[in-house]
């Protein structure tokens, strides 16, 4: 604040305008390595990083960033699933005729609905390869076991808000989609056609179902996303990052004895209690989080932004005609991501639908407490975990497979087809 | 996906084949049918009606085609023109003329009868407008 | 990419920070682009609403000399002694409908009132009830336009 | 300084940030682009252009109004119509020449289906929602169930609310649903719309007596290499299934023919038989050689056919055996019998047909069987009846809906084909057996552009649920049964077989019967049913020779004058001035009433003879048909000349004086 005789009214606006900036952003531009650390410290959104960060994490090899990129990808469907919600009408056949709306007289509509479909295919895709990563860096192991369970459930959440989605252009698509999908559900052993009697609202799909699936998908399943993202986060910020030097220098985890080399954040320092998140640091090899972890976020940020309108801009969203419970497309396919299971229902029901599901998320929930051996963990495809990547990197390549046989290969009653016939 | 595929190529096919309406398009036999049936020339919608009106009408004397040669043709003297020769004086307005208000009108014989309460404006320019093509089909 | 000098310092920091006055400005230039096309697709292009131009039966359904209400199209339709004519039941303070008081109309929600032809007698209503345009359509049938707002000699004869 | 470098981003960075940024905008620009080019924004400009040439410019700030995306809402029907959003000039007259898509709605389409009631889908189909071209499906789209009708097919969705049999302006429907009805579709399949019809085949019961084995087998092989015309289908039959059929038919013996063992066949005179085959005027409603009417099946190869008893007993009383036909009793003598049948038999058979074998007495009981179960499992008692065998109903599936059929569902067969309802229908209705699996129904034999009207009038039959405002359903009209001795006439001359009397009957005469007791004279109605002559000489179908008692024909003549009136006719006063008729004869010629009517032996045939309308017409009736030709007959080819009362009358007094003159002369 400079002494007012001589000041002029457009000084005296400055100043009053530089005083409500500093209301809200206190640091300003930072130029000082003080002003770096605390512009991070000092941001609600900013903070979850730490001012400084390991060199290791600007490595783009190390994470592709699949974490930040279904972040980003969430963002964008939340904001454009938003703006959709003003048009749509969660109720037949006017939620059909609102997608012609969207295509065709709301203004921008089809971009829209363009990018909240394939940012949610593109979602589902990043999660999973984001799973994999993990798995081949052998990164769930200790202490990020419970984070490894908290990202099987994210998974878990998206397929179901993609899914729950998928019904609500109440096109053929829509329809057989959703009818294939929860009959694959009512498979369960017990309780299997309860939940389909539950999720449908009835026992076949109706407008009830559409509510339902509309609630499920804008209100319920995204908060338990926010909050399951925010768990996600909040434990890599404590339990850092996987793979980086100080990864080498053992964690003593003896209740309140610190070894000189390390350092906690917070109330954590005075508190007696078991550590159970500490990374270990090393001065020389960490850089100020502003600008260079956040610059590159930015970055990745923009192109996924950028890619997302161009594949909109360039690939219509499928909108078959309305849903017509009388007419069975040949063949009723479920959402691409099922297909796999879809195929796997083609050979036997029980086993494809409820067995080897239930055994793959039980047996994602349960990885990190059987395998707990930390050898090779921060590296990707470490050779000490040379069996534990085999038999993964199987199951992923069965994985993929399968859905691509479902998805290209099977033409009218599930026959083999040559897609490029 | 093949479907879609053919579905797009028909699609092409038919949209090239609809700027000359007479011409088969394949895949579509039904369609066919009706315009093999419709005949060659291209008649526009006012043209069509105005055909039908023609043979309720006027095929009696004039003949089917307009030639002159109708059934009743050899009874009348004069006989009835040849509608597919274009001639100068038959023009729009005059044309209308004969048909609201008969071939006296003109101050020709009075053997062509007056249809002006009988026919609508539109059905007599639909009228009009058939014989119009008559005479352009020849020519 | 860390070995610059103070010497060479200048030239690529002000390529920096071009490029990044370059990014930041189209970035800022499209978001604003982009807020404005959020609003834009705020505004509706169609309106799911009944035609503001309808037909309200023949005329012969209305009885001769008297006020008939038509309560989904907010109207009154007079038959009258020298024609058709229609009159709003919107009141003009707050959009309640009106209601028929004597020869007049009457405002149950905050009390105004309106004489015969819908003007103004006392309330908080600014402006006269909304008189309508009547036309004949060629099939007899008595047609309303909600667009063509008329004074209140207007009649039609039919 | 060596921190604040390490702490600053990397130049690569900042070109990295400074593309995806510069990208970004694009995008956006790209984004604005594509939607300022919009297909309807072009085309509403394009129009514009347009408009100020056609327009004045009152006009035009009046349309400016209209502008943006436009939409009919039909919430009733479910229908949200944004055609007009380029189809800008659609109820504007000035636009009549304009180009597409400006160009106004031809005819008078939009004043009866105005577009605020119809929209534009609801007869054009194509998907209503779109806003550009290519999806608006003017021409087959993928995922658009219905794309837009050509204006050949377009009838079809005449037929969703027009759901009478003879729907107004359309003209294929229209003649669709009469083949429908003409071959009794309806027997096998329950088809909405012809309720409570039946098709009635010829019963079988007897047929053992009526046919020759051989030309029975020939018939089931291929019923139109004996009958071109024949309604009765070609059912693929195979060999065994003719050979059991033919076994089983020929032991149809339930009613013997009338006697007629009195008859010396040997006396027959055949020309006396040909004189009365044209005497009755049998090719009214029999073609032979290809000439004729098609009420009854053609003649032309009857001897190849029916054996002569049966023939004999069959025209001395054709309603014994067929209650239902549309065949009048002939009052004939037994030997005018003789003569006509032996003619028949004679005259119209081929060369090559031996003598009449004797009735088959008995056959094989297995083959029999087997051709019984050929009957009950093809069907043929939907059609015909023989005892014994249970009417199955309607053994074909039922068409109600069948529009809306998935038309990836539908069999093609080998046809290569655009999968639509229309096309399989057509396929279906044309070549039967040719969609790649086996079908009970018969080949019928349809010429392309009948199956395609058939296939127009079965695709209107959607399952819709259409407000009942826009259904159109025109009550079929009740049948008319008079009591009486009049009524026992009108059924034994099947008199509404050709005539109709308040819309029930034929429409073979161009005469109904409403009125008829005030057109024409007692006298003249007496006279000419006992001798039926040509009034229109150019009609082929005339008036059959009854030969009624003459008590009958009063009889007729009687219950005409009395009950077939119109009382404003009636009233007329039919007195005449010699002036009026002179000023009458002089109009006739002025007028150009020779141009169609003969009178003398002056005169076109269009219209009916004019020499004796004096003796023929009542004076009312005349006035009355002149003055308005239309009324009593909507579509006629009498001009209406807009006669005054005062020419009407003198035209009238000329005509009346015609009959009667030359009645006094002679």
């Amino acid at each position: 604040m400079r002494s007012g005789v001589s000041t002029s009214v457009g000084q005296r606006v400055l100043t009053w305008l530089e005083a409500v900036r500093r209301s809200i952003w206190r640091i300003g531009w930072p130029a000082t390595d003080k002003d770096r650390a605390a512009a991070m410290i000092s941001s609600l959104f900013l903070h979850v990083h730490a001012a400084r960060v390991s060199r290791h994490v600007l490595k783009p090899t190390y994470t592709f960033a699949l974490g930040l990129i279904a972040g980003i990808l969430f963002l964008v469907l939340s904001v454009t699933g938003l703006a959709l919600m003003l048009y749509y009408v969660p109720y037949p056949p006017e939620a059909y005729r609102s997608m012609k709306d969207l295509q065709f007289v709301v203004t921008f509509g089809i971009v829209l609905r363009n990018m909240h479909r394939w940012s949610a295919h593109a979602m589902v895709f990043v999660v999973f390869l984001h799973m994999c990563r993990v798995f081949w860096t052998g990164s769930y192991k200790r202490p990020r076991e419970f984070n490894w369970v908290v990202g099987v459930l994210l998974l878990l959440v998206t397929l179901a808000l993609s899914f729950t989605g998928y019904l609500l252009p109440w096109d053929q698509l829509a329809f057989w989609a959703i009818t294939v999908g929860t009959n694959i559900a009512a498979y369960a052993p017990l309780v299997g056609d309860q939940i389909k009697y539950l999720l449908l609202g009835g026992h076949v799909i109706g407008p009830t179902t559409l509510l339902r699936f509309y609630v499920l998908h804008c209100v319920m399943l995204p908060a338990t996303m926010v909050l399951l993202i925010s768990l996600h986060i909040w434990r890599v910020r404590k339990d850092g990052l996987s793979g980086g030097q100080a990864q080498t220098v053992p964690v003593n985890e003896v209740a309140g004895a610190f070894p000189a080399s390390t350092k906690t954040y917070g109330l954590m320092a005075l508190t007696t209690r078991p550590r159970v998140s500490i990374e270990a640091r090393d001065a020389n090899d960490e850089v100020f989080a502003w600008p260079h972890l956040l610059y590159r976020e930015l970055l990745v940020a923009l192109a996924v932004i950028v890619a997302m309108h161009v594949v909109s801009l360039v690939f219509m969203a499928p909108l078959e005609e309305i849903a017509n419970p009388t007419r069975t497309p040949n063949p009723a396919k479920a959402p691409w991501y099922f297909l796999g299971l879809q195929e796997l229902v083609h050979y036997s029901a029980r086993i494809g639908g409820v067995i080897i599901p239930t055994l793959i998320v039980v047996a994602l929930l349960a990885l990190p407490y059987i395998d707990r051996h930390p050898a090779g963990s921060g590296r990707w495809f470490a050779p000490e975990r040379r069996l534990a990547n085999i038999i993964f990197t199987a199951l992923v390549v069965i994985a993929v497979v399968l859905t691509v046989i479902g998805t290209l290969f099977r033409g009218p009653n599930w026959a083999w087809v040559w897609p490029w016939r | 996906m093949t479907r879609v595929s053919i579905t797009a190529l028909l699609a092409l096919l038919l949209s090239a084949a609809c700027k000359k309406s007479s011409s088969p398009v394949p895949g579509e036999p039904m369609l066919n049918a009706i315009r093999a049936e419709q005949g060659g020339i291209g008649l526009s919608f006012s043209e069509s009606q105005g055909k039908h009106l023609f043979l309720q009408y006027c095929a009696t004397c004039h003949g089917d085609e307009g030639r002159g040669d109708g059934q009743n043709a050899s009874n009348l003297k004069p006989p009835p023109p040849d509608l597919t020769v274009s001639r100068n004086d038959r023009d729009a307005a005059s044309l209308r003329k004969v048909i609201a208000e008969g071939s006296a009108a003109i101050g020709r014989s009075p053997l062509s009868p007056p249809r002006g309460r009988s026919l609508s404006g539109e059905q007599i320019d639909d009228l009009v407008a058939y014989c119009q093509a008559l005479a352009r089909k020849k020519s | 990419m860390t070995a610059d000098r103070v010497t060479v310092l200048e030239s690529p920091d002000l390529t920096r920070r071009r490029l990044f006055a370059l990014g930041c400005a189209s970035i800022g230039a499209a978001t604003a682009g982009f807020l404005l096309a959020t609003f834009r697709y705020l505004v509706p292009n169609v309106v799911y609403e009944p035609s503001r131009r309808f037909d309200i039966g023949p005329p012969f359904a209305y009885v001769p000399g008297a006020a008939t209400f038509l309560p989904d199209r907010r109207l009154y339709i007079f038959n009258g002694a020298d024609g058709f004519y229609c009159i709003s039941s919107v009141c003009t303070h707050l959009g309640c409908n009106v209601k028929r008081a004597g020869p007049g109309f009457e405002c149950p929600c905050h009390g105004s009132r309106f004489d015969e032809n819908g003007q103004v007698v006392s309330g908080p209503a600014p402006q006269a009830l909304a008189w309508y345009a009547l036309s004949l359509s060629p099939r007899n049938q008595l047609i309303v336009d909600l667009d063509q707002v008329v004074s209140p000699e207007f009649r039609l004869r039919v | 300084m060596a921190v604040e470098v390490k702490n600053t981003a990397p130049t690569w960075l900042h070109v990295a940030f400074a593309c995806l940024g510069a990208a970004f905008a694009l995008i956006f620009f790209w984004v604005l682009l594509r939607e300022t080019t919009a297909d309807w924004r072009t085309t509403q400009a394009a129009f514009r252009r347009l408009e100020a040439s056609v327009k004045n410019p009152h006009q035009l700030a009046e349309s400016a109004r209209i502008g943006g995306l436009r939409q009919i809402w039909l919430p009733e029907i479910g229908r949200v119509d944004r055609c007009v959003t380029c189809h800008l000039g659609i109820d504007d007259p000035a636009f009549a020449a304009a180009p597409l898509p400006f160009t106004s709605h031809p005819g008078r389409w939009l004043t009866t289906h105005p577009t605020d009631r119809f929209g534009c889908t609801t007869c054009h189909d194509g998907q209503g929602e779109a806003t550009d071209y290519r999806n608006a499906a003017h021409h087959p789209q993928p995922n658009v169930a219905r794309p837009m009708r050509p204006t050949e097919t377009i009838d079809a969705n005449c037929g969703v609310c027009h759901r009478g049999l003879v729907p107004p302006d359309a003209p294929r429907l229209a003649e669709g649903r009469r083949l429908i009805a003409d071959v009794g579709c309806f027997s096998c399949h329950e088809i909405p719309g012809y309720e409570g019809m039946a098709f009635r085949g010829p019963s079988l019961d007897s047929i053992s007596y009526k046919v020759r084995p051989d030309w029975l087998s020939g018939w089931l092989k291929d019923p139109k290499s004996y009958l071109p015309q024949s309604k009765m289908g070609n059912f693929r039959l195979s060999s065994d299934e003719i050979a059991g059929l033919q076994a089983f038919l020929l032991t149809q013996r339930a009613q013997t023919p009338l006697d007629s063992s009195g008859i010396d066949w040997n006396k027959a005179d055949t020309a006396k038989g040909r004189g009365l085959f044209g005497e009755l005027r049998c090719v009214t409603c029999h073609a032979v050689n290809g000439r004729g009417g098609t009420m009854g099946p053609e003649l032309t190869r009857i001897g190849d056919k029916v054996r002569r008893n049966w023939l004999f007993s069959y025209l001395k009383d054709p309603h014994r055996v067929q209650p239902d036909t549309p065949m009048l009793r002939y009052r004939l003598s037994d030997e005018q019998l003789r003569d006509l049948t032996a003619f028949l038999i004679d005259e119209y058979r081929s060369a090559e047909t031996g003598a009449e074998p004797p009735p088959a007495t008995s056959g094989d009981a297995r083959l029999i069987a087997s051709g019984q179960a050929a009957f009950e499992r093809r069907g043929c008692a939907s059609c015909h009846r023989v005892p014994g065998v249970k009417d199955p109903g309607r053994i074909g599936p039922s068409l109600a809906g069948v529009a809306d059929r998935d038309p990836d569902e539908l069999p093609y067969g080998n046809n290569v084909v655009r999968h639509s309802t229309g096309n399989y229908i057509f396929l279906k209705v044309l070549l039967p057996d040719t969609l790649g699996q086996p079908s009970l129904m018969p080949t019928f034999g349809y010429t392309p552009s009948d199956a395609a009207k058939i296939a127009v009038a079965l695709e209107s039959l959607r399952k819709t649920d259409l407000p009942a405002s826009y259904v159109v359903r025109r009550p079929s009209p009740t049948p008319y049964q008079p009591a009486g001795r009049f009524g026992e006439l009108v059924t034994r001359y099947r008199c509404l077989s050709c005539h109709s009397i308040g819309g029930y009957g034929g429409d073979l005469s161009t005469v109904p019967l409403d009125r008829i007791g005030s057109q024409l004279q007692h006298d003249y109605v007496t006279t000419y049913l006992l001798n039926p002559g040509a009034v229109r000489v150019s009609i082929e179908a005339r008036m059959p020779v009854f030969h009624m008692l003459p008590d009958e024909a009063r009889t007729i003549a009687d219950y005409f004058s009395t009950v077939f009136l119109d009382d404003r006719m009636e009233q007329y006063n039919g007195t005449f001035t010699p002036a009026e008729a002179q000023r009458g004869q002089d109009l006739y010629r002025q007028l150009g009433c020779q141009a169609c009517h003969q009178l003398g032996l002056q005169g076109g045939y269009v219209g009916p003879e004019l020499s004796a309308t004096g003796a023929r017409l009542k004076p009312g009736w005349i006035a009355a048909w002149l003055t308005s030709p239309e009324t009593y007959k909507p579509g006629t080819l009498q001009p209406d000349y807009g006669l005054s009362n005062t020419d009407a009358r003198a035209l009238t007094a000329y005509l009346s004086t015609l009959g009667r003159r030359e009645a006094s002369a002679r």
